[in-house]
């Protein structure tokens, strides 16, 4: 049996995307590790889906001059504060931003991984503006049992999914740790799965974690080992979000400048 | 005399709101929501729920609570659902009783906006965006909080429209709670009205901390101070 | 707080429905003892839906004459042999049998579940001849993003839910002990749920059960203790299923007369 | 000489048609294609994967084989996926290389029927139904099993299509195993013909038990008999 396990330089240089999704939320399993090899290897990312609440995986991408649209319900830190990358690239025009809420991220991701072409929305979601903003993904159509007013939101199909997992096996198999978000569902509908993980551990010991916890490893194209690869994030499972760390960003990501001057200095030390 | 703090006074106050049996919802940045449905949880709602944003933690134990919603500890719960199903469920309409929400801006008629300030073509403010306040015409109940009481915040008309006043399934927002005051709703004109003042608060402080001409509740009195018992529960668990 | 648990004669009391769902899936976890109070109340079910596959609980209430309508995917007793109440009261005409697939049914309860008022199914799965014998339930319509034809499921959402779980505390909240089948979204779907438990446990021994196995108890209604509440089909995490006595099931219902033979000796060793 | 029974010759079939790296799935009555795969992952396909039925079990260990596919026993695996999660899977179209399908029902082209013997108006038997077997045109191949290889199984046309021949994302039917032969497809017609006899079965015994005009591949041969290898594993799994 071949394994997965690969480098964070294979893993991205054997990924081929349009769509690229990045799974963990707010300061939480950010799968930072290969979201820097991105970065060293400067792949444009035409369009970025993200979990309901993305945070410093996003901001990184953003703030590197790597995304040209991003599809999502939030990017922020929560507490903490905006998003400085983001917030500086919506504003000045750099960045195209296609709302989502987070039943359509959900939801899509849901039809994404089924098959199916798109999912319509409870009725009053379409009291929100969103949709408005965002014509490229939404619909109203006719209910056909009903006759009433539906609106549908496009199937999500990331080319290319990255999410971060506590542990995985050779062949793949993953276990979250934690909280499941909406990663497992993110490597559901992805076309190809990379799963960073704090440990790579044999089959037997994957073997009998909870049903809802697991990826299968017939979903998963490569799995990266990199323990700590969610800081200055959260890993569930492991190790708490840096705050100190995390508001040195915010502090330093303010400007551009700031910026390029944090991110060597990160992607260095994380290799 | 026992003192408080302002976010003590609004989790005390919000806690006030949540009935036995109810089912309560948050996002994100929810210490305080999550710290008052716990209260109310230990005092005179022993029956009521709540499900801690992005986590899926029903019912979390708190004490501390942490300032994130999907912090790995929310998970010490009486059980967790995977997010998608938190989500699922928040569509059907006839789950959830109470949404908390926030906003950037809040406006006269509890419309709330995390989208953004200014105009889609010249934005002065990019906010982080909305997540799950779309869903807010599925709550029974909506109760709105934010930590700034100022003119920039409360807005006689949102930019945008992240989380909808309108409800299809239940009452609306019924509540707003601040640094200086609580407001709810007229019923006829569905505008936000006074409702009470914090300790030590005016009237005039806090018209002139709203944008939007703010009625009066011809009830209006004093927010009730948090009692010995509540400021010490509230403490273990915040 | 007031405890939710009650006798299965008061579950069954308290609840109102056009449409009852039943949990379980082939041999496995069928919530006998609450089906058989049904039978003992006689109540009426106007419209009876299933799990993908269902089997003794079915067919109970079939030959028990009390279902107008089934909507399923499959009813059997899998290596066993055929639902011998279902299959007499099919071919005669006197059970009105709204055919689904497995994909409606699942992807029709995530819809009921959600507030979706239906489901687009994958693009294939209108080439079986399952939609056109049920025009009530799927419509064909047109994908507004690309134009293809799609084929739509009405979404699910039962008035009564009755699975089988292996724990629950007084608040509802229930451990399913097993595979969770289609069981949990059944009851996300569902506007009451009624959950048969092997025991009653502690809200304390409910906590940190594995997420995705669970069901929070803001959405049960009523928790029924019932040990070895699913014989003669098997109750996961507790006992198999027995097969001489499924086997002696299948030789007395052959007929309808068989049928009312073996239904009151169960009863009432069931009570 | 060894000796193996018509099952045994069937399940170590079904296993030559598993390739390395496949993803098989399997819905109901499947002891015999969860043995073939997992004789398949324990010869020569030992990076291939199968998904068993409604238990939601992913490379279930078996030895033995529960003849149930929700059993319970299935959950020592190498992971379990709930069972919505193998339903949202099956519609992907890109995931499962094999579904594996049987019928009361199996026609010319390949098309299965767990629905009714008859027409709607006059069923004479009213089978189970279908579950999953409507995916089958999403599947990248579909190979049938049956344990009856008589006429009123094989049929020119089935009287209901559960499971379609046609298929959208993949090659359809690509192999039928009964307790007589294997037949595969002829790529002009598509319709079914005879590629192996079992030891000691005759063309004329097929024939006779097949309810539709058989074509004969030009590469017709024996099935080949089970290694004593393959019949040791396989007793173990099953």
């Amino acid at each position: 049996m071949k394994s997965k396990v690969a480098s964070a330089q294979e893993a991205v240089e054997e990924s081929e995307f349009e769509t690229l999704a990045i799974g963990g939320m707010h300061l939480h399993n950010n799968p930072m590790a290969t979201i820097f090899e991105l970065v060293r290897q400067e792949r444009r990312v035409p369009r970025l889906v993200t979990s309901p609440s993305a945070a410093l995986g996003a901001d990184v991408l953003i703030g590197s001059g790597l995304v040209d649209e991003i599809a999502t319900s939030y990017v922020g830190f929560e507490h903490l504060g905006l998003a400085p990358c983001f917030r500086r690239a919506a504003e000045n025009g750099s960045l195209k931003v296609s709302n989502l809420c987070e039943a359509s991220i959900t939801h899509g991701l849901y039809a994404g991984a089924s098959g199916m072409p798109f999912a319509p929305l409870p009725a009053g979601v379409e009291l929100a503006d969103v949709w408005r903003s965002n014509p490229n993904a939404y619909r109203m159509i006719v209910d056909p049992f009903t006759e009433a007013k539906t609106l549908v939101v496009k199937a999500i199909r990331p080319d290319v999914a990255i999410i971060h997992a506590a542990e995985a096996d050779e062949q793949g198999t993953a276990w979250l740790g934690g909280a499941v978000f909406t990663d497992r569902l993110m490597a559901m509908a992805a076309r190809r799965v990379i799963v960073q993980v704090e440990r790579v551990v044999s089959r037997e010991a994957m073997e009998r974690r909870p049903a809802g916890a697991t990826i299968p490893g017939f979903l998963v194209g490569a799995v990266v080992e990199a323990p700590g690869g969610c800081r200055p994030t959260a890993s569930h499972g492991n190790y708490g979000y840096d705050e100190p760390a995390i508001k040195h960003y915010l502090q330093m990501a303010r400007t551009s400048e700031g910026f390029a001057e944090w991110m060597p200095l990160v992607t260095v030390a994380a290799q | 005399m026992t003192t408080w703090t302002a976010p003590e006074l609004m989790a005390v106050e919000l806690s006030r709101h949540i009935a036995d049996g109810d089912v309560a919802v948050m996002g994100a940045v929810s210490a305080l929501p999550m710290a008052a449905c716990r209260l109310a949880q230990l005092t005179h709602a022993p029956g009521s729920w709540f499900v801690a944003g992005g986590s899926g933690a029903v019912n979390p134990h708190l004490g501390p609570t942490p300032p994130s919603s999907c912090d790995e500890r929310l998970l010490d719960a009486d059980c967790v659902l995977p997010l998608p199903d938190v989500v699922m469920l928040e569509g059907r309409g006839d789950v959830f009783d109470v949404f908390f929400a926030g906003g950037l801006q809040i406006d006269a008629f509890g419309n709330t906006n995390l989208e953004r300030i200014g105009s889609a073509e010249h934005t002065r403010l990019k906010g982080p965006g909305g997540v799950g306040l779309p869903f807010l015409p599925l709550a029974g109940r909506v109760i709105i909080y934010t930590a700034s009481h100022d003119a920039r915040t409360f807005v006689e008309k949102v930019d945008f429209v992240s989380g909808p006043a309108a409800s299809i399934t239940g009452r609306g927002p019924v509540l707003i709670v601040t640094p200086l005051c609580t407001m709810d709703f007229d019923p006829d004109t569905k505008r936000a009205r006074l409702r009470t003042l914090h300790p030590g608060v005016t009237e005039t402080e806090v018209r002139e901390a709203t944008g939007f001409a703010l009625g009066i509740s011809s009830e209006l009195r004093e927010t009730e101070p948090p009692s010995d018992e509540q400021l010490a529960l509230l403490r273990e668990i915040a």
